[in-house]
C-alpha cells in the first residue's frame, strides 16, 4: 500500500500529462526536425541543411522588422493595458451607483472572439462606409473621411488600440480579483496611522497587488505576443508589410509562400522567446511561490 | 469496544523525524488523553491511529488487528475533528447519517440512530439545517453526533474544543465526559489544554517533542510528576521551580539557592550532598507563616476564589495561591513555608525526579 | 453540399490509408473545390450526384474550400499526406505543383476529341515543359467599367487610351463630387491592378530572359502614371485602404468614374445598384492592347490511387450542359468551345465586353514562388502609394528581390 | 447631492471614454445587421437606417450555414471543456493534496505549456493530426483545445482545491467512504464553483479560437463560428456586411450575456487562482 500510495498522485496527473506531452511536445519536436531540413512547399523533406533556414531568416530584413514591431506591439499593448486597467479596477472595486452595469460593460469585449472584434472594427474603420468616420464627421471633428488602415503607422496604432481594448477586461478581472482579496484591516490600520488615499495606494494596494500585477503581465505578454487575429483580419500585415508582427509573418511564410523550413525556424525562434520569458518569470516570480510552499509544508 | 496498542511507532516526514518510538497501551473502555504543547506530535499520532497518516515504523493494533495498512474506513473508528469537518453541503441529519448510509443501513435504522444521537446531544430541532446555520457549540455537537451514531470501536478526538469559547468549553468537557461514562467507548483524546486532560482522562499521556514523557492517571501525574516537563506542564498556575544545590546540614535537608537562601526539602535517599537540583513546589502548597522563608511581595492578583501572590524568594520568583483573602501590598515582606512532603526534587541535569 | 460527417471522416481515413500504400480507396474520389460563390458547392454536389447515378461504384467526395484558404489547405494537405485526388487550383500555382511532382500530367488521359473541346488560349497556361498538367476550369478576363452618368456630367468621353483616361478622370474629379479613377492598393490582387497598367504600357511581369520586368521603362511609366493620378487627386485618396471589394463598392455607389474589374461585378451591380449606368470597355492602351486573363485549373494529383475514376468524373463534368450551368452561374467566361458558341456569350454586351479582350489576354506567368513574387510587387506598389519610395527606387528594389527569389 | 452620488458621477465620467469605445463596435454591429443591404454603402456613411430588416438574420442563417457552425462551435467548446476537466481535476487534486516526486518539475511543465501558443506550433500540430488521421475532424480541435487549456485549468482548480479543508475528506474516510466515494460525495460537490468558473474559461477559449480551427478544419460543414464568419469576409469578391454583422451578433450576444452574468464568479476565481 505504501508504494501504491506513492504512485497515486502520479497516476492522477498522468493522463493529462500524456495528452499535453503528445499535443504540445510532438509538434515542438516536429518543428525542430523540420527547421533543419530543406522543405518543399508541400512539406516534403528534401534533406538535412543544418542551420540554413535560420541563416535565411536572420538575413531577411522583413524578419527583423517584424521582430522589432512585435516588441513594440507587445510592450505597448501590455503596458498600456496595465496602466489603464488598474484605475478601472480600483473604480469598479469601489461602491457607486451603476457599478454592476459598469462591470458588465467593461467585461463585454472579453466575450467576443478576437476574430469577430477585428472583423467588426475592420468594417467600422472602413474609410468611406465606416461608422467611425460617420461619427467623427457628424460631430464635426473631421471634414474628410480618414483612411484609418491606409498607412502602416496609423493602421498599426489603430491595431494597438484595439489590442489594448480587448486586453482590458481580462486584466481588470485579475486586478478586481486581487483587490477583493486585500485585507480590509490593513486599510483600517493605515487610516488610523494617518495615511492619505494616495499613501494607501502606494504603500498597501500596490505592494499587495504585486502578485496579481505579475500574473497580469505574464499572461498578457503571452496572449499579445501570440495574437494573430487583430492584425490578420484588419490589414494582413500590410500595407507594404508595415504592420507585420512575427506571427503574421510566420503565417504568411508558412501558408502563403510555402516556405515551411523557414516558417519552422521562425516558430522555433518564437518558441525560444517564450521559453526565455518563462525562465525569467520562473526565476523572478515563482521564487516567491516556492517560499509559501515551504511554509505550507512545515505545518 | 477495543483496546488500542501503539508499539514503537515512528513517523518521519522526509528526513524529519516527528515521532520517536512511542509505546502506549489504551485499554478497553478507557478514556486516554494525549496532551502536550503544540508540535509535540500528539495530533500526528492520533492521525496515525485513524489511518490518515502512514506509519513509518512500529505497529498500531486496534482490538486484535494490526491496522498499519488498513484504510481508515475499515478501522471501525470514529473521529471528531478540530474544525469539526462537517460537510457544508449536507443537512445536519445527512451529516450524521452519512456513515450509516455508506454502510448501506436501512433508512429506518439511520433515522432511528440519528434521532437517538440528536436526542442525546440536544440537536433534534436542527436536523434539517445546514452546518453554516449553526453556532460553534452546536457544530461541535454535530461532530460528536456523527461519531456517536457509528457504534465505533474507538473514538478519536482531535482538539475538539479548541474552537469554542472558555465557558462553552467547560460545558462540553463535562458533556463529553458524561457521554463516555454512559457509552464506555474506548476514547483517545488529543488536547494541548492540561485542564481538559486532568478533568477528562482516565489516563493521561504527556508528550513532548515526539516522545512520551509520562503516562498515568491524572492525579498520579499531578502528585508524582516523573520529570520537570510533566511537573511544569500540569497544574495552573504551574509549579514553582527554583534551582539550587541539595545539602544536608544539622540533619535537615535543604536546597541552597545561588543567593544562599535555604529552602527546606525532603530528605530523599537518592539525593546526594551538593547535587545540582531543581526544587519544585506547587503554589497551592505554600503556607503563610512567620517562621517561613522570607519573601518580598511583588504582585497580588485576586481572582475572586483565591489570591495569587507573586513574590521574590532569595532572588527567585515564586507564586503562591491562598484561599484566604490576604491583601498584601507590593514590597511587603512575608514568610512562606511548606510541607516538605509536598516538595518535588528533580535532578537538574537530567530533569528526572529524584 | 451536405456530406454527412461519418463519410467525410471515413473518406479522409481512406485517403490516408491510400497514401500509406494500402489501395483500399478504390471507389472514392476526393475532389477539392474552390468556393467561387455560394453557388459553387451546390453546383458540384449536383454534378457529383448525376455522375454517381451513372456510376454507382464511384463515390465523389466534394470538399468546398474558400479561395482565401485554398492554397494553405492544399499545402497542409499535401504536407500531411492527405491530399485529395483532384482539385481546382489557381493556374499560377500549377508550376509549383508540377515541379514538386504533385501534379499528374494528363496527356495520356486526354483523348484528342476531349482536348478539342477547349479553347486553345486557356489551354496554354496549363502546359509546362510540353506536358499538359491540368485542364482549365474557370476563366475570366478583366475589363474597365465606366460610370456613363459621371462621364456625361463631366462632359468626358469614354477613354480608349491612358491619355484619354487621364483627361477624363481629371474632368470628373473637377466637375463632379466623384473621383475620376478607382485605384486598388490593399490585399489580394493589388499587384494585378498594377499589371493592367504595366501590360498596356508594353511591359511584362518577366522579361524574355526570365528576370523581373519591373525595372523596365514600361513598368516605371505605368507606376508613375498611377502615382501621378493619385497625387493630382484623380483617384480616391489612400488607395492602400481599398481592397478590390472596397473599390467596387465605391463604383456601385457612383463615387468613381472608372475601375478595372472582372465579370463577377456585373451581377452585383444589377442586384444592388440597378440604376447605375455603366459600360464595359477594354483596358485603356498606351502602347499595347492587353487584358488579364485569369484561369483556374483542374489538377489531378500524382499520388492519387483512383486516377481512372477521377478522370471519368472529369470527362463527365466537362459536358456542355454542366459547363454552361457553371460558367453562367458563376459569371465566368467559357473555356470550352461548345459553351463559347452559345448566343449568350456573343450577344450579351457586358459579357461580350469582357470576352472582347481575350485575344490579347495576358496570364500571370506559371513560375515557382509566384505568391512571394506577387507579395514583393504589392509591397513596392504600396510603398509608392504611401510616398515611402519613388516609383523608380521601389521598382528597382522589387526587381532585385524578385530576381533573387527566382535565383536569376 | 450625496457623497455617493457625486462619486458615482465622477466615476462614470472617468469610465465614459472607455465605455464609448467598448460599446461602439456593438453599435456598429447592430445598425449594420439590421439595415437593408442597399443602405450599407452610402456616402457619407451614417448611423441612421430606414427599417429593422429582420430578414437579414433569416437570410444570413440560410446562406451562411450558421446553424451548423453554431452546432460545431458548441460541440467543440463543450467537448474540449469536458475532456479538459476530466483530465485536469485529478491532476489538480494530486497537486493540492499530495506530495510526490517531481511535483515542482510538473508545475514548471504546466507553466511552460501555459506559455505555449497554438499558433507557434500550428504547423507541427497539423502534421500530428494527419498522423492520427484526425484532419477535418472536429475532435482534433477538441484534443488540442483541451491540451492547451489544461495548464490554466489545473492551475485554477488546484488553487481552489487547496481551500477545501482536507479534514472533510478524512472525516468521510473515517465515516467509511472509499477514496472514490469521498471524492464524488464530498469533494466534488464542494468544488463545483471552481469547476464552473474553469469551465467558463475553457468554453470561451474554445468558442473564440481561430487559428487552429482555420488550419485543421477543411470542410465548410465543420467550420466553427469564428472561421465561418471570417470566411464571409476574407478574399470574397463581395462581403455581405449585414450578414456578417448579423452572424457576429448571434455568435456574440448570448455568450456576452452569460459572461456578464457570471463575471463576479470569474473575479472570485481570479482572486483564488491568480496568485497561487
Amino acid at each position: 500500500m505504501k508504494s501504491l500510495d506513492g504512485m497515486k498522485p502520479l497516476l492522477m496527473i498522468l493522463p493529462g500529462l500524456a495528452l499535453a506531452m503528445f499535443i504540445i511536445g510532438y509538434p515542438i519536436y516536429d518543428l525542430g526536425f523540420t527547421s533543419l531540413q530543406e522543405v518543399s512547399r508541400f512539406g516534403k523533406l528534401l534533406g538535412f541543411v543544418g542551420f540554413d533556414n535560420f541563416r535565411e531568416v536572420f538575413s531577411d530584413p522583413l524578419f527583423w522588422a517584424s521582430l522589432n514591431r512585435t516588441v513594440i506591439w507587445t510592450v505597448t499593448v501590455v503596458l498600456s493595458t496595465l496602466i489603464i486597467s488598474l484605475p478601472i479596477a480600483l473604480i469598479l472595486n469601489d461602491d457607486f451607483y451603476g457599478r454592476g452595469l459598469a462591470r458588465v460593460i467593461i467585461m463585454l469585449p472579453w466575450a467576443v472572439s478576437l476574430t469577430m472584434t477585428a472583423v467588426v472594427w475592420r468594417w467600422a474603420l472602413n474609410g468611406r462606409a465606416g461608422l467611425l468616420n460617420a461619427t467623427l464627421m457628424n460631430m464635426g471633428l473631421i471634414d474628410e473621411p480618414i483612411e484609418w488602415l491606409a498607412e502602416a503607422q496609423l493602421a498599426f496604432t489603430v491595431e494597438i488600440l484595439v489590442g489594448i481594448l480587448v486586453s482590458i477586461p481580462f486584466t481588470t478581472t485579475i486586478f478586481l480579483g486581487g483587490l477583493s482579496s486585500l485585507p480590509r484591516d490593513s486599510y483600517e490600520a493605515s487610516m488610523v496611522d494617518g495615511a492619505t488615499r494616495w499613501d494607501q495606494f502606494r504603500h498597501i494596494t500596490l505592494p499587495l497587488m504585486k502578485p496579481f500585477i505579475n500574473i497580469a503581465i505574464v499572461l498578457n505578454v503571452i496572449y499579445v505576443f501570440n495574437s494573430l487575429p487583430i492584425i490578420w483580419v484588419m490589414t494582413e500585415g500590410g500595407p507594404a508589410n508595415g504592420t507585420d508582427i512575427l506571427v503574421t509573418y510566420l503565417y504568411k511564410l508558412a501558408f502563403r509562400f510555402g516556405q515551411l523550413g523557414e516558417a519552422a525556424a521562425i516558430s522555433l525562434i518564437m518558441f525560444g522567446f517564450l521559453l526565455l520569458f518563462t525562465i525569467i518569470y520562473v526565476a523572478l516570480v515563482m521564487r516567491g511561490e516556492r517560499q509559501t510552499d515551504t511554509i505550507e509544508e512545515d505545518e | 469496544m477495543a483496546a488500542v496498542t501503539i508499539q514503537n511507532v515512528e513517523k518521519t516526514f522526509g528526513t524529519l523525524k516527528v515521532i520517536h518510538g512511542v509505546n502506549i497501551e489504551v485499554k478497553e473502555h478507557e478514556f486516554v488523553v494525549l496532551v502536550g504543547p503544540s508540535g509535540c506530535g500528539k495530533s500526528t499520532l492520533l492521525r496515525m491511529i485513524a489511518g490518515l497518516e502512514t506509519i513509518s515504523d512500529g505497529e498500531i493494533v486496534i482490538g486484535e488487528k494490526v491496522v498499519n495498512n488498513v484504510h481508515p474506513r475499515d478501522r471501525d473508528i470514529a473521529m471528531v475533528f478540530q474544525n469539526y469537518a462537517l460537510y457544508p453541503h449536507m443537512s445536519i441529519f445527512d451529516n450524521m447519517g452519512f456513515s450509516l448510509k455508506l454502510r448501506k443501513r436501512s433508512k429506518a435504522e439511520i433515522e432511528k440512530k440519528v434521532n437517538e444521537a440528536a436526542g442525546i446531544l440536544n440537536l433534534v430541532p436542527f436536523l434539517q439545517r445546514e452546518p453554516r446555520q449553526l453556532s460553534g457549540g452546536q457544530r461541535q455537537r454535530v461532530a460528536m453526533g456523527r461519531a456517536l451514531v457509528r457504534d465505533a470501536q474507538v473514538f478519536l478526538f482531535d482538539e475538539p474544543l479548541s474552537n469554542l469559547d472558555a465557558k462553552l468549553r467547560v460545558t462540553m468537557r463535562t458533556e463529553i465526559k458524561a457521554l463516555h461514562q454512559r457509552l464506555k467507548t474506548t476514547s483517545i483524546y488529543v488536547t494541548h489544554d492540561q485542564i481538559e486532560a486532568m478533568t477528562m482522562a482516565d489516563r493521561i499521556v504527556v508528550m513532548n517533542a515526539g516522545r512520551v514523557e509520562q503516562i498515568g492517571a491524572p492525579l498520579e501525574l499531578y502528585d508524582h510528576p516523573g520529570n520537570l516537563f510533566v511537573a511544569g506542564f500540569l497544574g495552573s498556575p504551574s509549579m514553582n521551580f527554583i534551582e539550587g544545590h541539595f545539602s544536608r546540614s544539622d540533619g535537615e535537608a535543604v536546597v541552597v539557592t545561588e543567593a544562599g537562601t535555604r529552602l527546606p526539602a525532603p530528605d530523599l535517599a537518592d539525593a546526594k550532598e551538593g547535587q545540582a537540583v531543581v526544587f519544585g513546589v506547587r503554589p497551592e502548597h505554600l503556607i503563610l507563616g512567620a517562621n517561613g522563608v522570607e519573601a518580598t511581595v511583588e504582585v497580588v492578583e485576586p481572582t475572586g476564589a483565591n489570591i495569587e501572590v507573586f513574590a521574590d524568594i532569595g532572588g527567585a520568583d515564586i507564586c503562591a495561591v491562598f484561599f484566604e483573602r490576604h491583601l498584601f501590598e507590593p514590597g511587603e515582606k512575608i514568610g512562606l513555608g511548606w510541607d516538605t512532603g509536598k516538595v518535588h526534587l528533580f535532578d537538574k541535569e537530567s530533569g528526572q525526579r529524584i | 453540399m451536405t456530406p454527412n460527417k461519418k463519410t467525410t471522416l471515413a473518406v479522409s481515413t481512406l485517403a490516408l490509408l491510400a497514401w500509406s500504400g494500402a489501395a483500399l480507396a478504390e471507389t472514392t474520389v476526393d475532389f477539392t473545390v474552390a468556393e467561387y460563390s455560394s453557388k459553387t458547392g451546390p453546383y458540384f454536389e449536383e454534378v457529383a450526384a448525376a455522375f454517381e447515378a451513372e456510376n454507382p461504384d464511384i463515390d465523389i467526395n466534394i470538399e468546398v474550400v474558400p479561395w482565401d484558404t485554398l492554397l494553405q489547405r492544399l499545402t497542409t494537405d499535401i504536407a500531411g499526406g492527405a491530399a485529395p485526388d483532384i482539385s481546382i487550383i489557381g493556374t499560377r500555382w500549377l508550376l509549383d505543383f508540377a515541379e514538386q511532382g504533385i501534379a499528374e500530367p494528363v496527356d495520356d488521359y486526354l483523348t484528342p476529341e476531349f482536348k478539342d473541346t477547349f479553347i486553345d488560349t486557356f489551354m496554354a497556361p496549363s502546359v509546362i515543359d510540353g506536358q499538359i498538367m491540368g485542364l482549365p476550369v474557370a476563366a475570366s478576363a478583366r475589363a474597365m467599367l465606366i460610370n456613363k452618368d459621371l462621364y456625361a456630367e463631366a462632359g468626358a468621353t469614354p477613354p480608349t487610351t491612358w491619355d484619354e483616361l487621364y483627361e477624363a478622370s481629371k474632368k470628373i474629379s473637377e466637375e463632379t463630387d466623384a473621383f475620376g479613377f478607382g485605384l486598388q492598393g490593399k490585399e489580394i490582387e493589388t499587384d494585378a491592378y498594377f499589371y493592367y497598367s504595366l501590360w498596356t504600357h508594353g511591359g511584362d511581369i518577366l522579361k524574355e530572359d526570365g528576370t523581373s520586368g519591373l525595372d523596365t521603362p514600361a513598368a516605371l511609366e505605368a507606376l508613375t502614371l498611377y502615382k501621378k493620378m493619385l497625387d493630382e487627386g484623380l483617384t480616391q485618396p489612400s488607395p492602400t485602404n481599398y481592397s478590390r471589394e472596397d473599390l467596387f463598392n465605391l463604383f456601385k455607389q457612383g463615387q468613381v468614374g472608372a475601375v478595372f474589374t472582372f465579370p463577377m461585378l456585373i451581377p452585383q451591380i444589377q442586384a444592388e445598384a440597378p440604376d447605375l449606368n455603366y459600360e464595359v470597355m477594354e483596358f485603356p492602351v498606351a502602347t499595347t492592347k492587353a487584358t488579364y486573363g485569369v484561369t483556374d485549373t483542374l489538377m489531378m494529383f500524382a499520388d492519387s490511387d483512383v486516377k481512372e475514376e477521377a478522370w471519368k468524373f472529369i470527362e463527365f463534368a466537362y459536358k456542355d450542359e454542366w459547363r454552361t450551368k457553371f460558367d453562367r452561374g458563376e459569371g465566368f467566361l467559357p473555356v470550352t468551345k461548345g459553351v463559347a458558341a452559345e448566343d449568350y456569350y456573343t450577344t450579351d454586351k457586358d459579357i461580350a465586353g469582357f470576352a472582347a479582350g481575350l485575344p490579347h489576354a495576358k496570364f500571370a506567368p506559371t513560375i515557382a514562388n509566384w505568391e512571394e513574387i506577387a507579395d514583393v510587387t504589392v509591397r513596392a506598389v504600396q510603398k509608392v502609394y504611401l510616398d515611402q519610395a519613388t516609383p523608380e527606387s521601389a521598382l528597382t528594389e522589387a526587381a532585385e528581390q524578385i530576381n533573387s527569389i527566382r535565383g536569376k | 447631492m450625496s457623497a455617493k452620488l457625486k462619486k458615482s458621477l465622477l466615476y462614470w465620467l472617468m469610465l465614459s471614454p472607455l465605455v464609448v469605445v467598448i460599446l461602439f463596435p456593438f453599435g456598429v454591429m447592430f445598425v449594420t445587421a439590421f439595415r437593408p443591404r442597399e443602405e450599407l454603402f452610402v456616402f457619407p456613411p451614417r448611423w441612421w437606417f430606414s427599417e429593422f430588416r429582420w430578414s437579414n438574420f433569416v437570410e444570413m442563417w440560410e446562406k451562411t450555414n450558421f446553424g451548423q457552425a453554431l452546432f460545431n462551435s458548441l460541440y467543440v467548446s463543450i467537448a474540449a471543456t469536458a475532456l479538459g476537466l476530466l483530465l485536469s481535476i485529478p491532476a489538480a487534486y494530486a497537486l493540492s493534496r499530495y506530495r510526490f516526486p517531481g511535483k515542482s518539475a510538473y508545475r514548471t511543465f504546466l507553466l511552460m505549456t501555459q506559455m505555449m501558443s497554438p499558433i507557434v506550433l500550428v504547423l507541427g500540430l497539423f502534421r500530428l493530426m494527419v498522423v492520427l488521421g484526425m484532419v477535418n475532424n472536429l475532435n482534433s480541435l477538441v484534443l488540442t483545445y483541451a491540451a492547451f487549456n489544461m495548464a490554466f485549468t489545473i492551475w485554477m482548480l488546484q488553487s481552489y482545491f487547496s481551500t477545501i479543508p482536507r479534514d472533510l475528506e478524512e472525516a468521510a474516510w473515517i465515516d467509511g467512504a472509499t477514496h472514490f466515494k469521498s471524492l464524488i460525495k464530498i469533494f466534488l460537490p464542494l468544488a463545483v464553483p471552481a469547476i464552473a468558473v474553469t469551465s467558463i474559461f475553457s468554453f470561451i477559449n474554445g468558442w473564440n479560437e481561430f487559428v487552429l480551427a482555420l488550419t485543421m478544419i477543411r470542410s465548410s460543414d465543420d467550420y466553427t463560428l469564428p472561421v465561418q464568419i471570417y470566411s464571409q469576409v476574407a478574399g470574397r469578391y463581395q462581403v455581405e456586411w449585414h450578414h456578417v454583422m448579423a452572424a457576429t451578433i448571434l455568435a456574440t450576444v448570448p455568450v456576452a450575456i452569460v459572461f456578464s452574468w457570471l463575471q463576479k464568479y470569474l473575479i472570485r476565481g481570479m482572486a483564488l487562482g491568480a496568485v497561487k
